[in-house]
């Protein structure tokens, strides 16, 4: 370690304080207790916690408002932290299905997905999602939460929970792409990708279903985010997958060759890890629990959740094993999630049997994808894009077949927004590749990406490092 | 002396093991390998592709012995790695290769009474 | 890929949009909104759906019936994710304590314990289990979910919620067996076993205590199951363990070798898993949240399960450090679960420190359970009869010692049920061992089961696989 | 196995169904149902089950009170629950981040550090840092858990639950430590250790503050243990650490050779898993729920949580990457954990501004601490005195910055507690060392931890073990 | 008979064992190995080291053949395990032995003939 | 030529690397092996099951020398290889063969300047 590199501590130490020092003044200002905190434009944060103490000694009797309040809060408090929990299982699936040589790597871009994710779309991407309104195509809200405390009753959420669903759904639409592009791409491009996915193009996109915008006025419906999530994600990584060509030796002379996975048993944890998560994502975007039918909801979303789940992994290992002659666990992993893929945009609208027959779909159509995509000579290591992209917009679809909305609208929200991502994602990584930030060389490609990205490797072997 | 490698299945090792230490073979080493040979690979699948692979797993053993020992641990392997009667394709091989020294790093011993 | 493959793929595609188009003009109705939604045998789903849009919308003041009618759904529904995820623990636990090339064979049956379960559960056990009535033996219900909504009041579950949570424990029972066949059974033969357990065996003694059969009405008490859940998953594993015989080279020559698992570090995560998945199976087991009594009853429950689980964990290490001269991992974890089991039945019914002794019990009689089998030459891999079958009974027996309930009822459901299980599941081994359906041939368990069953290794080695 | 060890076996058996004897004149009162169940002295927890019983049955209406009282214990069940999850997390970033010669090892650490914390916090360690009232330095209130039923109010908690939250906290601040003493210390004096801080140390430290002793008196703020909990563990670690020694070659020659962790994979997921944890960590720490001020005081703590944890993982990362050319994964994972520890003390008490500012310099300062901790020679494996101890104390005084809290006093807190838990547990690995207790010896070491301690191999070969 | 043993670039194991099949050598036993030489070894980081790794992953390739064989062999593995035109550091190794027997396990053959 | 093959306990590989540059053997090839010799296993327990393992984990050097660094290499490595003052047993053995020819891949060198 070198003069160069110390100043530079040092300087990031300055740096940090100095912005600390900056927020100082204003927090100081509480040491006075709780006086003047009312009005500050960020202080709806601040000034709970003085509130929050006086209420654990006072224990005002709480109003039927409040209850409800607290009651929806909690269900989506616990669904954001299940979505959360959904990263370990992307991390430990896309691990288990690469190459050990990628392991690093692959863990890298899932840990940065989640820590850029959450500080873009704080900065930008939930300002962008949910703009208050706008007009339908493109607005923006604020910088950060809003600070608008909403009226305690049914239905209304603190806008920091919402902000933590929200931001767990974005990281979701991430790490999807992750899969689809391992073994063969820049960590820094990954990065420029992850930032512009989570901080524009899955917030924009979003805004116009979730939001509010365009496509919720013509009364397209994505309950949970089949279309609005998962194929946003599938698609970016077929445009992924597309331009950065497929891993070295994957397509050699004409013919197809696998890669097989370094770690079935981390790929079926990540599978088990999402499925528990999709309790989250599912449940909780029903955004409400107080009230009977708001718990009746939740209750049916869960288990039609479960069959889905259920139906397309037993499906897709049936339909692997009549083709291929072997009960493929890989493909009855990848079926469980197409099957939760599938029923994510209508699993409040559709009646078990029928949850059952989405799930089933998507089995199907998992194990067609694979084989697709294989056919046409695109490497996608993770099946990212049969998993989210075609099951995602087959949940689109089938909100309009099972769900009783109408189906044109279902059908073309199911291609606009696939479109969007992948046209807007394929110009990115068309740029990336323009500026030689996209893929690493085939030395690189060879040796691995952990050695050549960040110059360690996931399993490196007892006493046999050397030290320098 | 000589240096016996001795190719076999996996499953094999504790019965060749056993058959050395019958004729008084009491050292050797062992290796992980992957064999390339007249045997089949088997038909893998992994999502939705079957392939051949074609390196089989196996195991080494390397025994260095004393010129009267070869004969008998080449038979005491040839006896107990065998699959059945009569053997299968992919059982392995022995090779015996000349053997000039032989250092006990212990003691520093040399030669025959090494091994 | 040649042309039966193909049209074979194209079938299945028919069959399922022809299956989609039967359900299809049912769904196409609710273009209408939420007009005649009112009475369709199976739209108890359905119908919420707009009702739960209002709500969001509207916020009806909330009855105190709703409010308590929300909290016991809302924890049986976190319980019933916490009990989801300890097939993840599972999964970990058994891949963790077998050989590495039996890995995809255990993930493969784990993964469809899940799947097949859910779907039979839904179409036979369920129904089976809580027939609503019956003659206290056997009857039948419905297949699928009720359709009749709960009047909203404290204490009343939505079907939905309640099947759920079922659908986990009969899962979880399943599971169970996976270990202690592990490493020599034929896949195949493990799906029919699974179908059978989960669809009939569990269900039908299930039926006779939860389901208000004739242990019920005799007082037979067994508040999370373990007599209902464990001790029918462990004596169902002994007698496949007994029937199928040991593994090649368990027990060559008169002596006992073990054959040690090729991952702790998976085996200690799945202890981990299992035992914060516990916290679903018990507390949740209360089934009810709402009302001081409920409350104090989930939290005594709570920490008496944790108690258990520590004591197991810390006598089993105890005992065979004193045995074995060695502090063993194995045991350790072995003795959390034996706690956990334990106390299972009675975690309602006892103190804290009855708690701990109840769970220091199990965590030497898991010991002294492994000990035992290896003398008779039963080889149970994961030691599934000693920790559920052994410590099931013992917990269905503390219950009458240390619950307050009459031990003569307890003695004897304690027995009737595992004899049930032991008997059925024996046939079924020995009807599948008369159809060859049942262990691999001795070259296949050689080469694992792994490469032999599924075709595909779990740790395939980088740079070494090699094309076609 | 021989006589004696069948002798002990037996008298083990005898003892545990003597002290069951002895239980179990109490247990049988309860077989005149619930009659004389009213006043045992340990009766809490028996008396509660016949009134839940009928509970499920009767459906008394709710009280606002008893609403309160449901959402509050409901709340802090599931925050323990997530608390005693991070066990799992801390397992497997310490097995990730070590040799694998000594996974077993680290294993058998933390599963004891669960099992033995919970019992000695249930006898001793929670009478001591709850005694109810006292001198305020050392009190003790009661073994086990007090029974007095609390009345049914909004912010009352059940004990049962506190007691399961407070365990889940004595055990993180215990298992901490195992990753800075790992792979050089003996299991026995490790067990020692782990007793002597669930038991006393802690408790003691954290009656001070949150058991209403002198330093809360003060006005002292720490409001879910950046100081009590994680800066207790770290700098116990350092001492552990200081008086071990390096592991052999760490330090060869004057330089710094580093021993890289055999499984970035199992670390990545370990840090999944402790920042899921840290959801009830946190947020439970609010120790209430319902009430306006409760429900929104805990989402912004749970955001609050995400944006450090998401600014220490990406200024961790950046930092490093500037520093060692490298994007360093190991760095991201400890930043993250780094941003969690920094905002614990304050995630009530600050905007979400504030919160990314906390969290970013905490990953500055992990990244500081680890380059510090390598100048002068200790060698702490895992990094658990950087991210636990500089952090936790950084997150007390950031409390004096950010939160509103006197600066003064913050910093005093901070240096205090930190100080208690250096010093005497200084004192006691220096006792531990005097009596030969402390480290194995060097072929011990060389060997591994697994095969000289357990013996036993975390990762055994297949078909390379071979039977005796 | 000689025994050949070459330590190469384990990205080249595909290459190497087409041509070899080539010359009509059909049998060769692979091993992991882990190659020390001119080649320098990369910088690896962990936790804010940087330390040299100086230790390769090579992978290490057996093939017993007979006397006419042994220069078919050679070539095939230097055409095909070299780097580009002219070959990088790090490339590897190929050594002749000498082998005084060989023998199939599976029948008992010896000599030439059990190759 | 000569080709030296060392088993050596696998704590012994620095010291021994460190020995072989000073007597200016750079090159080297190492492999994981695992011993079976007059070193008794040690005893395993696993669930309860007390047992002996008897294949010990060793390292295996192979470095292929010209005549004149035989003495010094196996000196070097004997030297270094030595657990504590007197050895141990289990610290292994030194092998050496005779090596007909030896071939740099990347140049096409051979014989004694391709060591
Ligand atoms: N000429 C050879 N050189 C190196 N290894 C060989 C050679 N011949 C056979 N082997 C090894 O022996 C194993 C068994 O050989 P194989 O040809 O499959 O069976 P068989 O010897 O019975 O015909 C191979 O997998 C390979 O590892
Ligand atoms: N004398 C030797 N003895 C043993 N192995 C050697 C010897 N020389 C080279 N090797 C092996 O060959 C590999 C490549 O050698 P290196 O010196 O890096 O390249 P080059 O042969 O092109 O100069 C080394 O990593 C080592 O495994
Ligand atoms: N004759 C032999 N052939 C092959 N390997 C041997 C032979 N003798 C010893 N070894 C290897 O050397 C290692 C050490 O030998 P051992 O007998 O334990 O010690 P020592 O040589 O000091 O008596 C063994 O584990 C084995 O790997």
């Amino acid at each position: 370690m070198n003069w160069i590199r110390l100043t530079s501590i040092a300087m990031l130490m300055m740096g940090l304080l100095a912005a600390s020092a900056i927020s100082t003044p204003l927090a100081y200002a509480q040491d006075e207790p709780a006086a003047d905190t009312a009005a500050t434009e960020e202080s709806a944060a601040t000034e709970e916690t003085p509130v929050a103490e006086e209420a654990e000694e006072e224990a005002v009797p709480m109003t039927g408002d409040e209850v409800a309040y607290a009651l929806d809060n909690m269900i989506l408090f616990i669904a954001a932290v299940l979505v959360l929990f959904m990263q370990a299982g992307f991390a430990m699936l896309e691990v288990g299905l690469n190459s050990a040589k990628n392991t690093v790597n692959i863990l890298s871009k899932n840990v940065m997905d989640l820590a850029v994710g959450v500080l873009l779309y704080f900065v930008v991407g939930y300002g962008l999602m949910y703009p208050g309104d706008g007009n339908g195509y493109l607005a923006f809200g604020q910088v950060g939460i809003s600070s608008d405390t909403p009226a305690v009753a049914p239905g209304n959420l603190n806008p920091q929970v919402d902000f933590l669903f929200q931001v767990a759904f974005a990281a979701t639409a991430a790490t999807i792409v992750s899969g689809a592009v391992a073994g063969r791409m820049k960590f820094s491009g990954y990065l420029f990708y992850s930032a512009l996915l989570t901080g524009l193009i899955y917030p924009i996109s979003g805004y116009w279903k979730w939001g509010g915008g365009w496509l919720d006025a013509m009364g397209f419906y994505d309950f949970a985010g089949s279309v609005v999530v998962h194929a946003v994600g599938g698609f970016a990584g077929l445009a992924g997958a597309i331009v950065l060509g497929p891993r070295l030796g994957r397509f050699a002379n004409g013919k197809s060759h696998p890669i097989p996975g370094h770690n079935l048993a981390f790929a079926a944890l990540g599978v088990f890890i999402l499925w528990v998560g999709w309790y989250g994502f599912n449940p909780g975007s029903q955004l409400a629990f107080a009230g009977e039918a708001n718990t009746n909801a939740t209750m049916l979303i869960a288990t039609n959740t479960t069959l889905a789940a259920a139906a397309g992994c037993l499906i897709a290992m049936v339909v692997a094993w009549l083709l291929f002659r072997k009960p493929d666990l890989t493909m009855a992993l990848n079926g469980a999630l197409a099957g939760l893929v599938g029923i994510t945009a209508n699993c409040d609208s559709v009646t078990n049997i029928e949850g059952i027959v989405i799930g089933g779909v998507a089995g199907v159509l998992v194990v067609l994808g694979i084989m697709l995509l294989d056919k046409v000579k695109i490497d996608d290591p993770v099946g990212a894009f049969p998993v989210h992209g075609v099951c995602g917009v087959w949940g689109g679809i089938a909100t309009g077949i099972f769900g009783g909305y109408p189906i044109g609208v279902q059908v073309l929200g199911s291609i606009v927004i696939p479109v969007w991502a992948f046209a807007t994602m394929l110009v990115l990584f068309l740029v990336l590749k323009a500026c030689g930030l996209l893929r690493v060389s085939a030395e690189e490609e060879e040796a691995g990406l952990d050695i050549s990205e960040h110059g360690m490797h996931a399993y490196p072997r007892d006493g046999f490092a050397s030290p320098a | 002396m000589k240096l016996i490698i001795a190719i076999i299945q996996p499953s094999k090792l504790e019965d060749v093991k056993a058959a050395l230490t019958e004729v008084e073979v009491f050292r050797l080493t062992v290796m992980d390998c992957q064999g390339f040979g007249r045997q089949k690979g088997h038909t893998e699948v992994y999502r939705g592709h079957e392939f051949a692979v074609n390196l089989l797993r196996k195991v080494q053993l390397q025994i260095a012995v004393n010129e009267e020992f070869v004969e008998p641990t080449v038979n005491a392997i040839l006896k107990s790695a065998r699959s059945g009667e009569k053997g299968e394709i992919g059982d392995g091989k022995v090779f015996v290769l000349p053997l000039e020294d032989c250092i006990r790093i212990r003691t520093g011993e040399r030669g025959s009474e090494a091994i």
